[in-house]
């Protein structure tokens, strides 16, 4: 084949010229399709940008709506109220510990009467548990109108007998009842019968015997009964007072919602006079601080007679605590009291207050019959706090495991390995939450209940959803993340340092974990704060799992601590969004514990791009 | 061994390569080479790119295990009268009187110091005073002291290219190896750099046996007291550096000889 | 250079490279090239890797516009007397006239068909029957038509390693491109692929104008009409092929073709 | 050999240290297995606990009334013998006249009656669209980044660190983003624009109303494809970046243009991965719960989402009004809110107490849920596995 002659083509040169384009929309095609692309492109800019836009859109409003909130929460006097009313929360503790002390001590008298009783109380319930439906079939045709004919009353009798005997024969007698009076209480048992009101004889002497021996328990304790009695009755009359303050408060409040609606300005009709309504409560100054004055010397008189004895160890410890506790209390409620004068219903709430009132707010309370509080802290300390032990749990398995498969695993392993733990990013976090809920939480739960365990502290625990259950499922969730990244970590080593390390005659271990895993340790940690990213940001195992409590978890129970339940940033915004009017300062709040989220998602970030970054610079 | 006789007869070879083949899978890369590397003296490797020079290097001390389905399928490897193959044969003790130096410098991402004690920590040795004692001392003699003992704690990777490959050197040197295996340490660096690891190279000599692959001819001549020229795996002409460079044997040697110095 | 006076007066080179610098971002490799190449000329370029002649082959269809950060540094190259890197220069159009083939070679994983007519199809021709007609002449004109005329529509990865190179020829040729560029023809190619794609190339000389890198010398002696060196992105020599080898001017040429420079 | 033996310069290291090899050796391996095990332990509990739910031991081996029935609720009722029957509501009357005097009580347990078709149905419908969007975005990004980027392009890094950035952001700010966005604020074409819309644009025959798409498959869409979209362009960049340079090179010098270039020979040898690594994004999508709680989930709904009352046509009605109908049936579909699998197993989780009664939904949900994911994960394992050898260039 021959090439044309060049003489019937076209000059090369002319060929190479730009011809005149067709143009599309004013750009040549080619073009075109590039913009295309790129403006395609720009749509994670855009997204983000978007996202921080309707956050702040619908969250961008809380800060003024909760002032006004506060605001009128101030000049309706409940701000007044509760200034006396806090610090009294503690007398509700101090009474619990003098309760509990009380009761423990009572308890060491009256323990074995108490549980014979149970016993035999449990034993009847059993038999009446298991004839339930023949009782309930011949309550119900001896209440019949017109009464049911006595054939089949006689019947009904009969089959409910029958049943209550053959109930009372399968009866285990228990340990804390004798053999003697076990086939006693048997014997009386069949004769059970729901036409006859009484207790069994036994039952009845079981009864009195404990009623008795309870009666003498508390003369033998006299005085720490009646500290408690009177500890507990020291703040009636400030509580009366107190609650007929609180009921006048809270019309002003509802009469001011009445008329503004949720935090829009007053339409029409008479606004509130502040000035007018706080009046009964100012005037009442005077009597309010006296009745704090008669609270705590009352309550002063009470601790200064009970008795430092008790019946166990425990509950000299509780009464120790208790005394220890109270003159801080009293404190506080007179300075409480004296700083009333000065408080005035007019100051204005500054957004500064607002600020901290929602970033360092302690309290997370809504649907309050009292007043809404938007406090932050109680849900960033179960967030980070769980993030946290689930990090810790979830860093050395994963390192381990990328070290492992990395530098030692065989091949087969390897292909064994990878896929497994690459699967557990295919589950959903929602079957994570199931599987906490249905198996993990009375696995720990009874994990704790294990004999040999109880030096762990808080063991057993009470919650079978908790912070650690959630932690351990979240562990799970951050282990593909991490040891992929930890993995990559480790590959980027360069080979060089591998082969130095050896020609100096380290073993395998020696080079592993003096020189490869040193070399790519800002990898790792850029590993653990992407896993942490993923921790923090994840819903449905904290909703589902860490128990929903909105409180700062307790921290005197030291390391126990993460076995109480708590609230997350993530899981508040499921669980209430729901639930809540469009642009209310609930909803706005939840708004922005999503902005700040996402701020704290953006910082995560921020933090692992940086360890990369200087990974990077280390490697070249 | 060999340490306490050399004032009488001439020390045995401190290396001593017998009638080895080599391969790489089912491809072999050198074939019956015999070698004897003299105690305290600079052995030099040299030949076209792929002729098997860094292959022997790395079978003195083993490097080459741990490439799969490398191994040596005839002949021996003794170092210090010991056949190195030999299954009571340590590999970590091996390398650790075995020292390296690698083409590229590698110098660890830890301090200067660090890097010098990392044989010595590997090793097993924890004492402080003995530790500092042998990083000034194989600092010393790789002439790093006087740049470098205000600033051992600075990152290794902060040095010149020169400075890395010396610190290698004394990271090798501070395990007190007998041999010392070079592995075109120049190659990556400037001709100063190269003229100060020369310089280096000569003082080693007198404490070192080292054997050092080059591609640099005048290098081997300015560096070495023997010559060992490979070619296609095998060994051609080993012989006292003097009498090699300036009458060979050998026509392949005096025609690669000649090609490159025309 | 030798070049310029050898050139009859009479003729206007095809290709002129004028005073070209190329870098890639900082790093310069081509300096001051001055070359012309001259219409159904096969022109071989040699030198030692990294010399630059690959880059300047790429250029001269400006397919190295896509590496990122290559650059014209100044100088120019002209195609019958246009500019290539001028603006008005239409990039598509220049590469459908100066066809290239690479040295891996690389058909599309689709037909053999398709991937004979790919230039024809891009470049709009959706007429069956013209592409078929394209597709058995330019088959035809790589020596590859009665090997592949009963399969066009099995897919070319499955042909052997030489048989692809000429498809890629084939498919280079089926634009009817006025300049063939060889990028190492027959680096990847065992010795017999080599021979039939020499033997091509002797057949097609004459209809193209062939500019072809190689690492090959006996492949320049075989195939060029003329032969460049170039050495650290400079053109050391430009001459007819027997000159170059047999007389050349250069002592660096002389050093390179008989070996002697790595 | 043939030397003396002479004391082993290179004896072997003390014992312990040997020993303290292995031991460390082990324990690494084990903390490996241990991931190993615990995964498999969880996967095994449910297939235990679940399986049971969604097969029968006789022909047709699964169990079809699971899978094919709306969710509702369970009503459990107890005979004087203390025999208890579990029955749908609809059925819960005639069986209580039929035990007559034998009824004694009834407990209703929500949602863990009937099937999870509902849940199926929704999940499906939310995976489409989101795909369909994310895919569509997502690919042309990628193609962007990979094709037409030149290094050092600002765009480029802003690109890039919002991707990294994206794919940070917790699923439960998504979902108030989506909330934002799509359920109170997206643009519709409406006669009327309600109060709530943010602003209307008259354009003469309707309205253009930002006053969002409510709660429904698009807006539950949508907000999915945002969450997936960073998977999707990473994966798509990579199998793109897999195409040989070759391939580019050598279109380039045939004279074809970019474009040219990445629809004739780029795209189709990237797009069987993209396809594949797609497959996880689709799976990830169908496991978020967060971002649909208020963008498109229900807790409970009584019917497919195609069924609607539509007014009935009248006899008459021509061809063109029953096309006209089953058009907007079918674009009904995507306004509609639905059930989705991993709500529906939130719902069964947390909103019901835990019995024996619950546990079989429960179980049966997660099961054919993971079942559902698990299948979508392995099969592109194992695709992309096959891909990679079949398309080796």
């Amino acid at each position: 084949m021959k090439a044309p002659a060049s003489t019937s083509r076209p000059s090369l040169g002319s060929l190479l010229l730009k011809k005149q384009q067709r143009p599309f929309l004013g750009i040549d095609k080619q073009r075109a399709i590039r913009l295309f692309f790129a403006s395609n492109s720009s749509v994670a800019i855009i997204v983000l940008v978007l996202i921080m836009l309707f956050l702040l859109r619908e969250g961008m409003d809380f800060l003024p709506t909760y002032r006004h909130e506060l605001e009128t929460y101030r000049r309706a006097g409940l701000e007044f109220c509760d200034i006396i009313n806090r610090p009294l929360a503690e007398h509700q503790a101090l009474c619990s510990k003098l309760r509990r002390a009380a009761s423990a001590s009572l308890n060491t008298l009256t323990h074995t009467a108490r549980t014979r009783r149970d016993a035999a109380y449990e034993l009847m319930r059993e038999v009446e548990e298991e004839t339930r439906l023949q009782r309930a079939i011949l309550s119900d045709a001896l209440a019949q109108i017109p009464a049911a004919s006595p054939e089949k009353l006689t019947r009904l009798r009969q089959e409910m007998r029958a049943a209550t005997t053959l109930a009372a024969a399968r009866l285990q007698t228990p340990a804390a009842l004798t053999p003697e009076e076990g086939r006693r209480l048997q014997r009386e048992l069949t004769l059970l019968n729901p036409e006859v009101p009484e207790l069994p004889p036994l039952l009845a002497a079981l009864s009195a015997d404990y009623i008795r021996v309870d009666r003498e328990a508390h003369a033998t304790f006299k005085p720490l009964v009646d500290a408690v009695e009177a500890f507990e009755a020291a703040p009636d009359a400030l509580h009366t007072l107190l609650d007929a303050m609180k009921k006048h408060a809270r019309e002003t409040k509802a009469h001011v919602t009445e008329l503004h609606g949720s935090g829009k300005e007053p339409s029409h009709s008479k606004p509130v006079d502040f000035d007018l309504s706080i009046v009964p409560l100012t005037s009442g100054i005077t009597e309010l601080t006296a009745k704090v004055e008669e609270y705590t010397l009352l309550a002063q008189k009470t601790a200064d007679t009970m008795p430092a004895a008790a019946g166990t160890p425990q509950a000299v410890a509780l009464l120790a605590e208790m005394r220890a506790r109270l003159p801080d209390h009293l404190a506080a409620m007179r300075q409480a009291a004296a700083s009333l004068p000065a408080w005035s219903h007019s100051k204005p709430v500054s957004y500064l207050e607002v600020a901290i009132a929602f970033f360092l707010g302690d309290a997370w309370i809504t649907n309050s019959s009292w007043q809404d509080f938007f406090g932050f802290v109680p849900l960033l300390t179960g967030s980070v706090l769980i993030a946290l032990i689930a990090v810790l749990i979830a860093t050395p398995f994963s390192v381990i495991a990328a070290i492992y498969t990395n530098q030692f695993a065989s091949e087969r392993e390897q292909e064994f390995i990878k896929p497994v733990i690459e699967f557990i990013q295919a589950i959903p976090s929602v079957v994570l939450g199931f599987i906490g809920i249905s198996l993990l939480g009375d696995a720990i739960k009874g994990v704790s209940e294990w004999g040999w365990l109880q030096w762990i502290p808080s063991f057993p625990i009470q919650e079978r959803l908790n912070m650690f259950n959630a932690a351990c499922l979240l562990a799970l969730m951050a282990v593909p993340t991490m040891y992929s990244l930890a993995e990559d970590a480790l590959n980027n080593v360069p080979r060089s340092y591998l082969d130095a390390s050896d020609a100096l005659g380290a073993t395998k271990l020696q080079t592993v974990f003096r020189v490869i895993v040193p070399a790519a340790k800002s990898g790792i940690a850029a590993a653990v704060l992407l896993g942490m990213g993923r921790v923090i940001g994840e819903t449905m195992v904290v909703l589902l799992v860490a128990g929903n409590r909105i409180a700062i978890p307790d921290f005197s129970a030291g390391p126990g601590v993460v076995f109480q339940p708590a609230h997350t940033l993530t899981g508040i915004i499921a669980q209430e969004l729901g639930e809540v009017s469009r642009g209310s300062a609930h909803w706005q709040a939840l708004f922005m514990v999503g902005i700040v989220l996402f701020l704290i998602s953006l910082l995560v970030n921020w933090c692992a791009r940086a360890f990369v970054r200087r990974f990077e610079l280390a490697k070249s | 061994m060999s340490a306490d006789s050399t004032a009488k007869t001439t020390p045995p070879p401190v290396v001593q390569v017998r009638d080895m083949d080599f391969c790489y899978g089912a491809s072999p890369a050198l074939f019956g080479i015999n070698l004897k590397v003299k105690y305290r003296r600079v052995t030099a490797l040299i030949g076209p790119s792929g002729c098997g020079k860094s292959t022997l290097l790395r079978c003195i001390n083993r490097m080459n295990d741990r490439v799969p389905s490398a191994r040596v399928t005839k002949g021996e490897v003794l170092v210090k009268g010991k056949n190195i193959h030999d299954a009571d044969v340590d590999l970590t003790q091996l390398r650790k009187q075995v020292g390296m130096v690698f083409q590229k410098s590698n110098p660890f991402p830890k301090s200067i110091y660090e890097n010098v004690a990392y044989g010595l920590r590997i090793h097993g040795e924890k004492n402080k005073s003995v530790l500092d004692e042998a990083v000034e001392r194989s600092l010393r003699q790789s002439a790093l002291w006087d740049e470098l003992k205000d600033r051992l704690n600075a990152n290794a990777l902060a040095l010149s290219g020169g400075q890395q490959q010396r610190l290698c050197i004394a990271r090798a040197i501070a395990t007190l190896p007998d041999v010392l295996l070079m592995d075109e340490p120049c190659s990556a660096l400037d001709p100063i750099a190269t003229l100060k690891i020369e310089e280096l190279m000569h003082r080693l000599a007198q404490e070192y046996t080292i054997v050092i692959v080059t591609h640099n001819m005048q290098q081997a001549v300015r560096v070495s007291d023997y010559t060992a020229f490979l070619h296609l795996g095998k060994l051609v002409e080993f012989a006292p550096t003097a009498e090699f460079f300036t009458n060979p044997l050998e026509k392949l040697t005096e025609s690669y000889l000649r090609g490159t110095f025309s | 250079m030798a070049a310029e006076t050898s050139v009859p007066a009479s003729e206007e080179p095809l290709i002129q490279v004028e005073k070209f610098n190329y870098a890639y971002g900082d790093h310069q490799v081509l300096f001051d090239v001055d070359l012309n190449m001259h219409s159904k000329d096969v022109l071989a370029l040699i030198g030692p890797s990294g010399c630059g002649k690959s880059t300047l082959i790429r250029s001269i269809n400006r397919i190295n516009d896509l590496v990122e950060s290559a650059r014209v540094v100044s100088g120019s190259i002209k195609i019958d007397g246009v500019d290539l890197y001028a603006s008005n220069v239409d990039v598509i159009n220049l590469r459908r006239n100066v066809g290239m083939v690479f040295q891996k070679y690389n058909p599309f994983p689709r037909s053999i068909f398709e991937n004979a007519v790919y230039g024809l199809r891009v470049a709009g021709i959706k007429d069956r029957h013209d592409l078929e007609e394209a597709a058995e002449r330019s088959l035809k004109s790589a020596a590859l038509w009665d090997e592949v005329k009963d399969r066009l529509h099995e897919m070319a990865t499955g042909l052997s390693g030489g048989q692809q190179q000429r498809l890629c020829i084939a498919r280079a040729i089926a634009l009817q491109p006025r300049i063939l560029l060889m990028d190492e023809p027959c680096a990847a190619l065992d010795p017999i692929a080599t021979a039939r794609i020499e033997e091509l190339i002797l057949q097609l000389r004459g209809q193209y104008t062939f500019v072809i890198v190689t690492h090959n010398m006996e492949q320049a002696k075989r195939i060029a009409d003329r032969t460049a060196f170039f050495y650290k992105g400079k053109l050391i020599e430009e001459d007819d092929t027997m000159t170059i080898f047999n007389h050349p001017n250069d002592p660096l040429t002389e050093s390179y073709i008989t070996g002697r420079l790595a | 050999m043939n030397q003396p033996a002479t004391a082993n310069p290179f004896a072997g290291m003390k014992s312990r240290d040997a020993l303290r090899e292995t031991i460390v050796r082990w324990l690494l391996r084990l903390g490996t297995f241990f991931i190993v095990a615990v995964t498999v332990a969880i996967l095994a509990h449910i297939m235990v606990k679940g399986a049971p739910v969604a097969f029968r031991s006789t022909w047709p081996f699964v169990n079809v009334q699971f899978l094919t029935e709306l969710p509702s609720t369970l009503h459990v009722i107890e005979d004087v013998k203390g025999g208890r029957i579990e029955v749908e509501v609809n059925r819960a009357d005639q069986v209580k006249a039929q035990l007559g005097d034998a009824f004694h009580s009834e407990t209703t347990i929500s949602y863990s009656g009937g099937g999870i078709l509902g849940p199926i149905v929704g999940t499906a419908l939310l995976v489409t669209v989101s795909i369909s969007i994310a895919l569509f975005l997502g690919v042309a990004c990628a193609i962007y980044l990979s094709e037409y980027a030149r290094h050092g392009n600002p765009l480029i890094e802003w690109v890039r660190l919002a991707i990294l950035n994206l794919a940070g952001v917790p699923s439960v700010v998504f979902g108030l983003f989506g909330l934002g966005a799509f359920v109170l604020t997206a643009p519709v074409f409406v006669d009327v624009p309600a109060d709530r819309s943010v602003f209307a644009i008259p354009l003469g025959f309707t309205t253009l109303s930002f006053e969002g798409w409510d709660t429904c498959v698009l807006s539950g869409g949508f907000t999915l494809a945002f969450v997936i979209l960073p998977v999707i362009i990473t994966a798509s960049e990579q199998c793109l970046q897999a195409v040989p340079q070759g391939f580019r090179e050598t279109s380039m010098a045939l004279g074809a243009t970019r474009w040219q270039t990445i629809r004739y020979s780029v795209l189709p040898f990237a797009t069987p991965g993209i396809l594949t690594s797609s497959i996880l994004g689709i799976a990830r999508a169908a496991g978020e719960t967060a971002p649909i709680m208020f963008t498109a989930a229900l807790a409970f709904k009584d019917k497919l989402p195609w069924q609607k009352d539509l007014p009935p046509l009248p006899a008459d009605a021509s061809i063109f009004a029953h096309w006209e109908q089953s058009v907007s049936r079918f674009l009904g579909i995507f306004t509609e809110s639905v059930q989705a699998l991993p709500y529906h197993i939130y719902t069964l989780a947390a909103k019901i107490p835990q019995n024996e009664y619950s546990e079989r939904a429960q179980y049966g949900s997660v099961f054919v849920f993971l079942v559902l994911v698990a299948s979508l994960a392995a099969s592109s394992v194992l695709l992309r596995k096959r891909l990679r050898a079949k398309y080796r260039w």
